[in-house]
């Protein structure tokens, strides 16, 4: 397992860098407008309707976006993590660490793909 | 006294001739100067897990229908929602930062394949302009503006 | 017991020299194993801190050998032997290539080839550069480069104490491990010296503290003669306090020298340098500066008087570009940011001219003994050292000394290893009882002192008979002294009192055969410049000084000088 | 002496042969207003305590030597003013390093990771130096120029947190070396250090804690150099799909 990890290192690297860049870029404003703006009502009437917000996810942009915004961050958190427990913990956890992150962030990444495909 | 190291930090594959200190961490490790806001920066992959997580339920919602996208975002009221949101809004920020102004730029290798790399100082303004046009562009999106 | 290793060839030194000499060895002889010996990590060697370049003719340029020899024979006053110097001069060129392909991060003219830049004493700009860290990327190369070989041996933090001679030829050394405190013996069918300089006999040097002229006073002991120790550079742009060296590089990008009052004194007063100003050759610009002091055109400072090196005319970005060194040094040990303000200079000793006699092949009299680099003479130098030269000097005869080492390993014999153990068993001895003796003795610190001050008072930059004597007197009485030193630390572990106390005798010794040769040498030439002799004698001193051990105490000799092409003239820039 | 000053130093002292653990010593002594850090230390060991072991050489911030802990932050002591403390100087062995004596610390692993990125000039064809200099314009030599500015002084391992817990990471310093051949045109090696450099312990495991940078003497800036390096070794092992043992040029 160890080993396996040791040879993906560069893609998972790759997500992760990904994941920052995304989720730096991105996320704020999201957070802002979805989970702080929108349920406090400070949108406009009809902003994010059901419909308007369902049109918005489901076309090809709107999938692709989401996918995206969901699977990189997770990556990024997932690899941040693992080196994150290495700091305060010693390289001695990460044999079960390291596995359960990058597991997880498979699940998270094959969940997110059903989802949005679904819409 | 700091605390120990890894006891085979830096030591050599076949032991020294003489007995040895166990290496120590740096003594302001983890929580002091310059490793704490690095600390903080790493703590901050909880709301990168977390608002991931987030999102796939809005996804979710999103396609089970009307009724479960209005209950998620009634749901997103609560105090517990709110202030979870407000933190990985910070988290997030805070990342920003440091991701986008410190370590970004030196990170790009002078050349990838044929193509140089712009100027490193440019490269945080840039990427300065494209956060806010980024964001500028989901605020207009959301806002219901455009499209 | 002692342990004893074997290999074929021990180099003892891992600065720019003894690396080079044993990348040659390895690759002239795909089966030989070589011992790199050194009292520190070799990219700690102080070959690392020499800033301004390394000179060889480009080839291809408007530049030619015989410029390159001419140069260094006349910057020499003559005292260097012309068979050295053609053999020099003709594979400068090689060996600076090598260090290209071997990756050292030259720098470059736009067209990409390497870029030279003018340095005292030459006709030409042939002293090829990184900007102003030359050692430092010449030595990391070497030793990065050495790396791949692992038939170079390394015993690093390995301090030699002494050559073990077997049947009239040097099999081996005795070796104090720092680490553990223990003796041990390190054999080879051949010995390379390259234990580098002996600066830290004087107070005010650009030398680190490992350049205590080790290598000389092994191979002096060992009855091998050291030869033109008489003449020791002072570079004329030390700082004062801490003799921190500001390049000749800062002179040769352009860089004024002036006095109290402000004026170029090497252009507005005849010093001997003509137009060439401040690219004159060392010796005369320190002399320069010593006389403006004591014309009273000095300017006073908290380590005594000073003259000022100014840069500011080259602008910030020339700074930045060529000799940034050269800045962060300012700031931090003098305080002054050259940019903005002239840097304070006076002259510091620099360079050993002199060491372990060899010839041209390195070897010493002494069979399978050979010498290379700063801690040799092989006559390169003479005099007066041309800024430059002994970087390459390092890497010509580095090379050169390996290949001949090994043609005399392969035709001589292993050695008695029973009495070169026994010998070795005898060393481990000596060093232990020194250990931790305290004998109520004098501390370390307060013998070294007297022997700095002794030194520069009788062997300045001016010197003359009667300081000259008292210096010779002084060391003498110091070498007593020594022989009941008080040491504190009984322990083994990386003690390093015993290291400095070795090194203090080694000291001692090396700067009793200075002092000596220059009480003996009635003339000035190059860097020996004596009062009461004011002028250069060729009837009476166109020759080497040698200078032996005897119990009783040194014993001088004379050796010819090679003259081939360049006869001697009037020495005027 | 008048314009010396009293500061008091507490060292870090260890003899293995007589101490079980590290345990510290307190001197006091005068002080000129120019000195370093390091002046101090040579003033204890020459005129106060002969038995105090520390490295040292060039005094001039070149050689490398002279890295240790001064209050806690990873400092070559002959570039470190005393005038930038206070009345109490603390100086201790570098942190992440096992400790052999004193204020020296061991470096013979730093040697095997230096070994391990083959810090040498790798070609498929030597040249002879009789056919002169390879061409490397200045914009290739900036390239690479700052990496190979590293004085293996081991500030940067002192500082880093993945050294202290990761025992196989290469490190900074190691793998900004190994990325300043990389980086060099005359080099075709990159192949074969990156293979090192995607093995564990290698640049993956630096998780860009900066430190090293920001300590470092000599501004190497081997953060850089480490995260540019994954970078290219990404590439460099996305190119293995395409072309197996696809060598650089
Ligand atoms: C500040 C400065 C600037 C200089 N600038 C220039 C320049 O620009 N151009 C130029 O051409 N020259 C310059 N020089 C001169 C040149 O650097 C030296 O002459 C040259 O580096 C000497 O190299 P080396 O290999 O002989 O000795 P070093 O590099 O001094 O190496 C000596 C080696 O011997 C080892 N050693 C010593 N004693 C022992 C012992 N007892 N046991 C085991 N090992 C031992 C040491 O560990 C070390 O590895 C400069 C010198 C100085 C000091
Ligand atoms: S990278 Fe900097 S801190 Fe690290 S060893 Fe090199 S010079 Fe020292
Ligand atoms: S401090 Fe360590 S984690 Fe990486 S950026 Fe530097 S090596
Ligand atoms: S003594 Fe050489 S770097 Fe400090």
């Amino acid at each position: 397992m160890k080993h396996l990890i040791a040879r993906l290192e560069p893609v998972i690297w790759a997500l992760f860098g990904g994941g920052f860049f995304v989720g730096c870029l991105l996320m704020p404003a999201f957070i802002f407008m979805l989970c702080i703006a929108a349920p406090l009502g400070w949108l406009p009437e009809g902003a994010l309707s059901y419909e308007r917000a369902h049109a918005l996810a489901a076309n090809p942009i709107g999938r692709l976006a989401l996918f995206v915004l969901i699977v990189l961050p997770f990556w990024n958190g997932a690899n941040h993590l693992r080196h994150f427990v290495i700091d305060l913990r010693g390289i001695r956890s990460d044999g079960v660490v390291a596995p359960a992150c990058y597991a997880a962030a498979l699940v998270v990444t094959g969940i997110a793909a059903v989802a949005v495909g679904k819409l | 006294m700091a605390r120990l190291a890894d006891p085979r930090a830096m030591s050599p594959s076949r032991p020294g001739r003489t007995r040895t200190a166990p290496p120590v961490m740096p003594p302001l490790f983890p929580a002091r100067g310059r490793y704490r806001s690095y600390m903080l920066f790493g703590a901050c992959c909880v709301f990168f897990l977390l608002s991931s997580l987030l999102f796939l339920r809005v996804v979710d919602a999103l396609a089970a229908g009307p009724e479960a996208w209005d209950d998620l975002l009634r749901q997103f009221r609560h105090p517990l929602y709110l202030a979870y949101n407000v933190a990985a809004l910070a988290g997030f920020v805070f990342t920003a930062r440091r991701f986008f102004f410190q370590l970004f730029a030196k990170s790009q290798p002078p050349r990838i394949g044929p193509l140089p790399r712009p100027p490193l100082a440019v490269l945080p303004p840039l990427l300065g302009a494209a956060w806010v046009a980024a964001t500028a562009l989901i605020f207009c999106i959301l806002w219901g503006a455009f499209p | 017991m002692v342990e004893v290793v074997r290999h074929d060839i021990v180099i003892v030194g891992g600065g720019g020299a003894g690396i080079r000499a044993a990348i040659a060895a390895v690759e002239a002889d795909p089966k030989v194993t070589v011992a790199l010996v050194s009292k520190v990590y070799p990219m700690r060697s102080h070959t690392v801190s020499a800033e301004g370049g390394a000179a060889a003719v480009v080839p291809g340029s408007d530049d030619s050998l015989d410029k390159h020899a001419y140069d260094t024979v006349k910057g020499s006053d003559f005292l260097a032997d012309q068979d050295v110097v053609d053999y020099f001069v003709e594979q400068a060129p090689l060996e600076l290539t090598r260090l290209e392909h071997w990756g050292c991060p030259w720098s470059r003219n736009d067209d990409g080839s390497v870029a030279t830049r003018p340095f005292g004493g030459m006709q030409i700009p042939r002293t090829w550069y990184a900007a102003d860290k030359v050692g430092f990327h010449m030595l990391h190369t070497l030793f990065q480069h050495c790396m791949r070989f692992d038939r170079i041996v390394r015993y690093d933090e390995y301090f030699v104490t002494k050559l073990l001679v077997d049947g009239g030829a040097v099999k081996g050394v005795a070796a104090l491990d720092m680490r553990e405190g223990k003796t041990r013996v390190v054999l080879g069918r051949a010995v390379i010296l390259a234990t580098g300089g002996a600066g830290k006999c004087f107070p005010f040097t650009t030398n680190g503290t490992i350049k205590t002229g080790d290598g000389m006073a092994l191979a002096y002991r060992a009855g091998v003669g050291l030869k033109d120790m008489e003449f020791v550079q002072y570079h004329p742009t030390g700082l004062p306090g801490t003799g921190i060296l500001i390049t000749e590089a800062s002179r040769g990008e352009g860089g004024y020298l002036i006095n109290s009052e402000g004026e170029r004194f090497l252009v507005t007063r005849d010093y001997g340098v003509g137009q060439k100003a401040e690219l004159g050759p060392r010796d005369m610009i320190s002399r320069a500066i010593m006389q403006e002091i004591s014309a009273g055109r000095g300017i006073k400072g908290a380590y005594g008087e000073h003259v000022q090196l100014d840069l500011r005319h080259l602008g910030e970005a020339k700074i930045m570009k060529r000799l940034p060194f050269v800045r962060e040094l300012s700031k931090t040990y003098a305080g002054v940011d050259p940019v903005h303000q002239p840097i304070p200079i006076r002259p510091v000793v620099h360079y050993m001219m002199g060491g372990v006699d060899t010839n041209v092949t390195g070897a010493t009299d002494l069979p399978g003994l050979y010498a290379a680099g700063e801690c040799a003479s092989v006559s390169l130098n003479g005099a007066n050292r041309l800024g430059s030269n002994s970087l390459t000097e390092c890497l010509v005869f580095g090379a050169r000394a390996a290949i001949e080492a090994l043609k005399y390993a392969r035709g001589t014999s292993e050695g008695n290893e029973t009495a070169l153990r026994r010998q070795g068993e005898e060393e481990m001895a000596r060093i232990d009882a020194l250990r931790g003796r305290k004998k109520g003795g004098e501390r370390i610190s307060q013998i070294r002192r007297e022997m700095n001050l002794a030194m520069e008072r009788g062997c300045g930059v001016y010197r003359d008979q009667a300081s000259m004597q008292q210096t010779v007197a002084e060391v003498a009485q110091l070498k007593g002294r020594y022989a009941d030193l008080a040491l504190e630390d009984s322990s083994k572990v990386f003690n390093t009192e015993i290291l400095t106390a070795l090194e203090l005798g080694n000291m001692l010794d090396v700067a009793e055969t200075i002092a000596v040769a220059a009480l003996a040498r009635q003339e000035s030439r190059g860097a020996h410049a004596c009062r009461d002799y004011p002028t250069r004698n060729d009837q009476k001193f166109l020759h080497h000084l040698l200078v032996f051990f005897t119990p009783a105490g040194p014993r001088l000799e004379k050796k010819a000088v090679t003259i081939t092409r360049f006869q001697p003239e009037e020495r005027k820039y | 002496m008048s314009d010396r000053q009293k500061k008091t130093f507490v060292i870090t002292r260890f003899d293995p042969d007589k101490d079980e653990v590290p345990k510290t010593q307190t001197y006091e002594i005068p002080v000129r207003p120019d000195w370093k850090v390091l002046d101090a230390l040579n003033f204890i060991k020459d005129e106060v305590d002969g038995t105090l072991s520390h490295r040292w050489s060039c005094r001039m911030a070149v050689c490398g030597s002279c890295g240790m802990m001064v209050n806690g932050e990873p400092k070559l002591t002959c570039k470190t003013a005393l005038s930038d403390y206070g009345d109490t100087v603390e100086v201790g062995p570098l942190s992440n390093f096992p400790v052999i004596r004193d204020l020296v610390v061991e470096l013979e692993g730093f040697m095997e990771k230096f070994k391990a990125v083959k810090p040498w000039i790798l070609r498929a064809k030597e040249k002879a130096p009789e056919e002169g200099v390879y061409r490397q314009s200045p914009a290739e030599l900036e390239a690479f120029k700052q990496f190979s500015m590293c004085i293996n002084c081991m500030l940067c391992y002192a500082a880093c947190p993945v050294v202290g817990n990761e025992p196989d990471y290469l490190g900074p310093a190691a793998i900004a070396l190994g990325h300043r051949y990389n980086l060099d045109s005359r080099d075709e090696g990159d192949a074969e250090r990156n293979q090192v450099f995607r093995e564990e312990g290698g640049v993956y495991s630096c998780s860009y804690a900066n430190e090293c940078s920001e300590v470092c003497p000599k501004n190497v800036d081997p953060a850089a150099a480490i995260n540019q390096a994954k970078f290219l070794a990404v590439v460099d092992w996305a190119k293995s799909f395409v072309s197996p043992r696809s060598r650089k040029k």
